[in-house]
């Protein structure tokens, strides 16, 4: 985060593939491939805006996703059926084309010294990539809870890598199981001077941020707002910093996700300001 | 390739004289930087950036934004790091000698918008303002001073008398009863020139929740949905001001900048196209000679509400 | 399954009794019959029909739609057969005995507007008066009756006059500054409820003809674009009278029908859904109670303005 | 049209073909084939309202076309893309689901004596079944005038039942052509006392209507008007009606085109009022 900015570029890319994970009533899960785009360089923890060509004026807004992995051939991501956006983009079919931009926002750190990856349900996608290009991967363990059988959610490709705890969440109990592991776990890492990387949904994130301000920990979370441009422009997407913020004259102001976020320091942050 | 330079005429005689009628709308464009990756920001008209105030703004809590039916909600609430951080940072930042920059400016007495005006019109890399007296998302000013004719009246003076030579624009607010009469309140008042439409006010609710879908309960209606309500706007304001009228509203492709321009339009402003794809405003300028050479439209000012009614 | 019965309580206590707060909106559903085969129309709330007036009227010249953007443009300009010929012609057509039938009116001046209430109070066959002083169509009365506040009153204490026992609803613009003080003064004349909102005033042109879309020029702007506007004049209306607001604007779901509820609407009206679609209206009536089964909603009238804004 | 009305039904069909007849670069033909409704009758002249299912709420209405043929499984319709909803349609594939209303409106009159049909480009399509449907054949000729290449439209359907003239207008002058021609064979209709159909663009359905006057020769003309509901309710779609309308009450004024028509007798409208 402290290098120089990755530019972004727009560009067209055509489907090359969508696979489905797994379906549920509520949610279904896919893996989208498309051709990769000519990015100079991007960081795990980045995310991209992605519209198809397809759509009319009906939805506005491109959606925002985070980048998954990036291979010499293509770029992948990983999402859930959320809405009407996503339900449209799960219709994709190779040769379709849809337009991208990014890669967008700050990254993960990546720092040798233990890490714990914290993901929740979705909050997982952009670990793929930061397990695979990680230069010390035995430094790393995650704890993956979620609300849908593990199959839908793309495991494998992290316990190939790494070490992999989770915990399927079928009921309200679960969750205050949940709320206790990542605290015991975060004590460990706090003992043994470790970084937290948390991405997931927002009460998922507030426990996150409460540990990591109580333990002391170096933390970083992933924020998820609703974003209509990606880049900075339409002011939608703020998230309120603490006063700790290292850009003084932001300290306790409305910063935008998409490009001082969507990874920021847990201590740069006032979610009790949401 | 037909030239596409357009001259806005200001009442002194002055002029901003644009390479094309197409800039951005403020609030949708950032202060133009974050555009560069997508396209070359110095061919645009001008850029008409993010509303300014005298002290920084932190805006309306979030959400700020929902997306509705081609279209959407925002109620941002003017966020900015105030005039001086936009002179100290971001001005120097922007290619003004190949692109006029103008200047959004928003406050909630008529001292401060004299004030804002002074401040700017002392820069040389501003080449106008726009004053924006129609924001549905701020509890103080705002749309309030874009509704009464006198107020917008003496806010309109009050600018005049302390922009020094910068033409200044009025951006005017749908959210009225007779627009027309507002236009020509603020023609009488000394406006350079007119801007219309800034937003619609609007709302939007998750049923689920029972929550309203924006932190400040309405907000401003934006996008090709209001197409229709803006072309109106900007047809009843050009039927009755004899200063240029530059349309906004719900603007996407090439064909509805003519078609703003059929209707009395000088030149327009890309609003949340910007959003949908950043690369729409250079995309638009790109397009628009070729559709007029189609067209057979070998001059703009020709064009230019020659809307055949009878 | 909830109950979906619905009571609008007029202020000398009579009421309307509704099946379902689903209703059709004037000038989309004909007058009812048209839509006979494609589902019961017994079965909505209420039938809401055609604007009628005095005398037959031939209405605007075509082309007097045009579709925009998620919406359309209408300036049909109130064709209609007359007063008497819909006593005499449709009336005895409908199912009257099954689902209240009420009569849109629109007129000129406040006599036109007294003796339609009058012919009209004498027919068994209808239920309640909706007063169309918004629309933004015809050059006399219409839209300019529903912008003034004073000449509104007029008007509603006119109609209320000679309506008799029946229910009298006045159905706003949204072209006005401030549509609360609109619905303020025509609570305060006598009105029963009041429903809004009506089209807004729209536009749309050819750029190869030069010509507008609608030979009227302007027209009135309908359907899911309309939406965000219609649910904040709605709520804005429902914070503002005590007497039952019934939402009009771009309904095109049961989800729709629940959000105008959720910010104080005690009933809807189904417009421009039912030319997407001549099943809508029956869909939608279908779909709402097992909506808000899944929303744990037991009671409209406990979920009517429920919204939490806090 | 004196008969007991026909009553319409709605119905969601399924696609079950798609044949491209050409494409320029202005325009390009299809037919298109929907499983059948269950109609108890229809008469060709009569109509459909379509809306693709896939279709958001973007594009508001249905949009209008001529039923071609129905035979006992399907239900074919032959149109030109003209602008966004046929561009859409245009791009229908087998087993993509519709909503269709109809049969709609007024037919043409099938009477036994010589009857000239007149088509002008897509104005050919309500022909297909009038002529397979027809008790007389030998009664029936076509002109059709059209300006993209014949091939391009269903002729062959016609050519083997009946006698087509056509005439392939490129050039302006073609058009004057056509206008004689046309004037040329109403006269010898008027002669034998026949009957004369038209189908066709509103200029090509004004000379019609001229020459119908002028020959006072029994006439039919199906006219296109924007509509929104196909079903009397929106008053979006008028005609202006003659003074010789036989509904006393409506003569001169303007009457549904959807219900009314849209197959007028052409003395019964006065198309100088549009
Ligand atoms: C930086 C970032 C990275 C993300 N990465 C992923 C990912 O890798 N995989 C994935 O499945 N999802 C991801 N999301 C969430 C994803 O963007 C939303 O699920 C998606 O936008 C929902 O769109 P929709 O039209 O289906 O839902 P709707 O609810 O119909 O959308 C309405 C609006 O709300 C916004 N919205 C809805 N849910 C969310 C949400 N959770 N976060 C932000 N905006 C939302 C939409 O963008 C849209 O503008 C990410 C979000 C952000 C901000
Ligand atoms: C009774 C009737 C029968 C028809 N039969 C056929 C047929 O068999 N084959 C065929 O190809 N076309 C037919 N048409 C014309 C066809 O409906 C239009 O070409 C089509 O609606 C154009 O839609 P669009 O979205 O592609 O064009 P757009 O121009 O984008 O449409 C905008 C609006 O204008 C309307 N519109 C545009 N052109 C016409 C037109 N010529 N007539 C009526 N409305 C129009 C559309 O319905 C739509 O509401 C018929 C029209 C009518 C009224
Ligand atoms: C997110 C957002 C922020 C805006 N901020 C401003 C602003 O600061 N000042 C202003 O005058 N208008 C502002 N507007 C209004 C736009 O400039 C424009 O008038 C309006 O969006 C209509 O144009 P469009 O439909 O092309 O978006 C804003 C609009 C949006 C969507
Ligand atoms: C074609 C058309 C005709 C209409 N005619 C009338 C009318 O006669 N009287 C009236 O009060 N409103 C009339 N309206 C307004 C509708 O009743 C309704 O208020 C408006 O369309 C908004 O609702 P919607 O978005 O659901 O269509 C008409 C609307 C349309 C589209
Ligand atoms: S999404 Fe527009 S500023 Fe972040
Ligand atoms: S299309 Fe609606 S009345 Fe004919």
């Amino acid at each position: 985060m402290e290098n120089a900015p990755i530019l972004p570029i727009r560009a067209e890319l055509a489907v090359t593939d969508l696979i489905p994970f797994g379906y549920d009533k509520e949610r279904s899960f896919f893996a989208l491939t498309l051709a990769r785009p000519q990015w100079a360089e991007w960081k795990p923890g980045q995310f991209i805006m992605l519209r198809p060509n397809s759509w009319n004026c009906e939805l506005t807004w491109a959606r925002p996703f985070s980048i998954c992995r990036v291979t010499p051939q293509s770029l992948v991501l990983f999402f859930q059926v959320a809405g009407r956006g996503t339900k449209e983009i799960a219709k994709l079919k190779p040769k379709d084309t849809v337009t991208v931009w990014g890669p967008l926002g700050t990254h993960f750190a990546v720092e040798n010294k233990p890490t714990l990856l914290l993901a929740g349900g979705i909050g997982i996608a952009p670990f793929a990539g930061y397990v695979e290009q990680h230069p010390v991967q035995n430094q790393l363990s995650m704890f993956f809870s979620h609300r849908l059988p593990e199959q839908y959610y793309p495991v494998e490709s992290l316990t190939r890598h790494i070490e992999v705890e989770t915990r399927y969440e079928q009921k309200q109990e679960d969750l205050t199981g949940t709320i206790q592991t990542i605290r015991q776990k975060m004590e460990e890492t706090a003992k043994k001077n470790g970084l937290v990387l948390a991405c997931g949904p927002m009460p998922f994130l507030k426990t996150v941020w409460k540990n990591a301000l109580e333990l002391n920990v170096s933390a970083q979370l992933s924020l998820e707002q609703r974003m209509a441009c990606g880049i900075g422009a339409c002011l939608g997407c703020v998230s309120v910093t603490s006063a700790l913020y290292p850009d003084k004259e932001k300290a306790g102001l409305p910063v935008q996700t998409c490009t001082k976020g969507p990874v920021f320091w847990a201590h740069e942050l006032n979610l009790d300001a949401q | 390739m037909i030239n596409m330079h357009t001259t806005l005429r200001a009442k002194n005689g002055s002029a901003l004289e644009l390479k094309t009628p197409v800039m951005s709308a403020s609030g949708t464009f950032g202060y133009g930087t974050e555009f560069m990756p997508y396209g070359d920001i110095s061919k645009l008209g001008a850029i008409i950036v993010k509303g300014l105030s005298l002290k920084p703004r932190a805006g309306n809590p979030l959400p700020r934004i929902a997306e509705t039916p081609c279209g959407m909600l925002n109620a941002v609430g003017l966020q900015n790091d105030g005039v001086e951080a936009f002179i100290s940072q971001k001005l120097p930042l922007l290619p003004a000698s190949e692109v006029p920059i103008i200047a959004n400016i928003y406050a909630t007495s008529a001292e401060d918008f004299a004030e804002l005006a002074n401040v700017l019109s002392h820069e040389e890399k501003v080449s106008a303002l726009e004053v924006n007296i129609s924001c549905p998302n701020v509890k103080a000013g705002g749309v309030l001073f874009g509704q009464n004719p006198l107020m917008a009246g003496s806010i309109v003076q009050a600018v005049k008398k302390n922009a020094g030579s910068l033409p200044v624009i009025v951006k005017l607010s749908p959210n009225v009863t007779n627009i027309a009469e507002m236009a020509k309140a603020i023609e009488e008042a000394g406006a350079d020139m007119i801007s219309c439409i800034n937003t619609i006010t609007g709302m939007a609710v998750d049923i689920r929740s029972r929550k309203p879908l924006l932190a400040n309960i309405v907000g401003g209606l934006s996008g090709p949905a209001v197409k229709p309500v803006a072309l109106r706007c900007v047809w009843q304001v050009a039927q009755t001001v004899s200063i240029p009228v530059i349309g906004i509203g719900g603007i996407a492709s090439a064909k509805d900048v003519l078609e703003f321009i059929l209707v009395g339009a000088s030149a327009v402003e890309i609003g949340t196209a910007s959003f949908t794809d950043p690369a729409a405003i250079f995309k638009i300028i790109q397009d628009l000679p070729g559709l007029c050479e189609e067209l057979g439209v070998k001059n703009l000012e020709q064009y230019r509400n020659s809307l055949i009614t009878g």
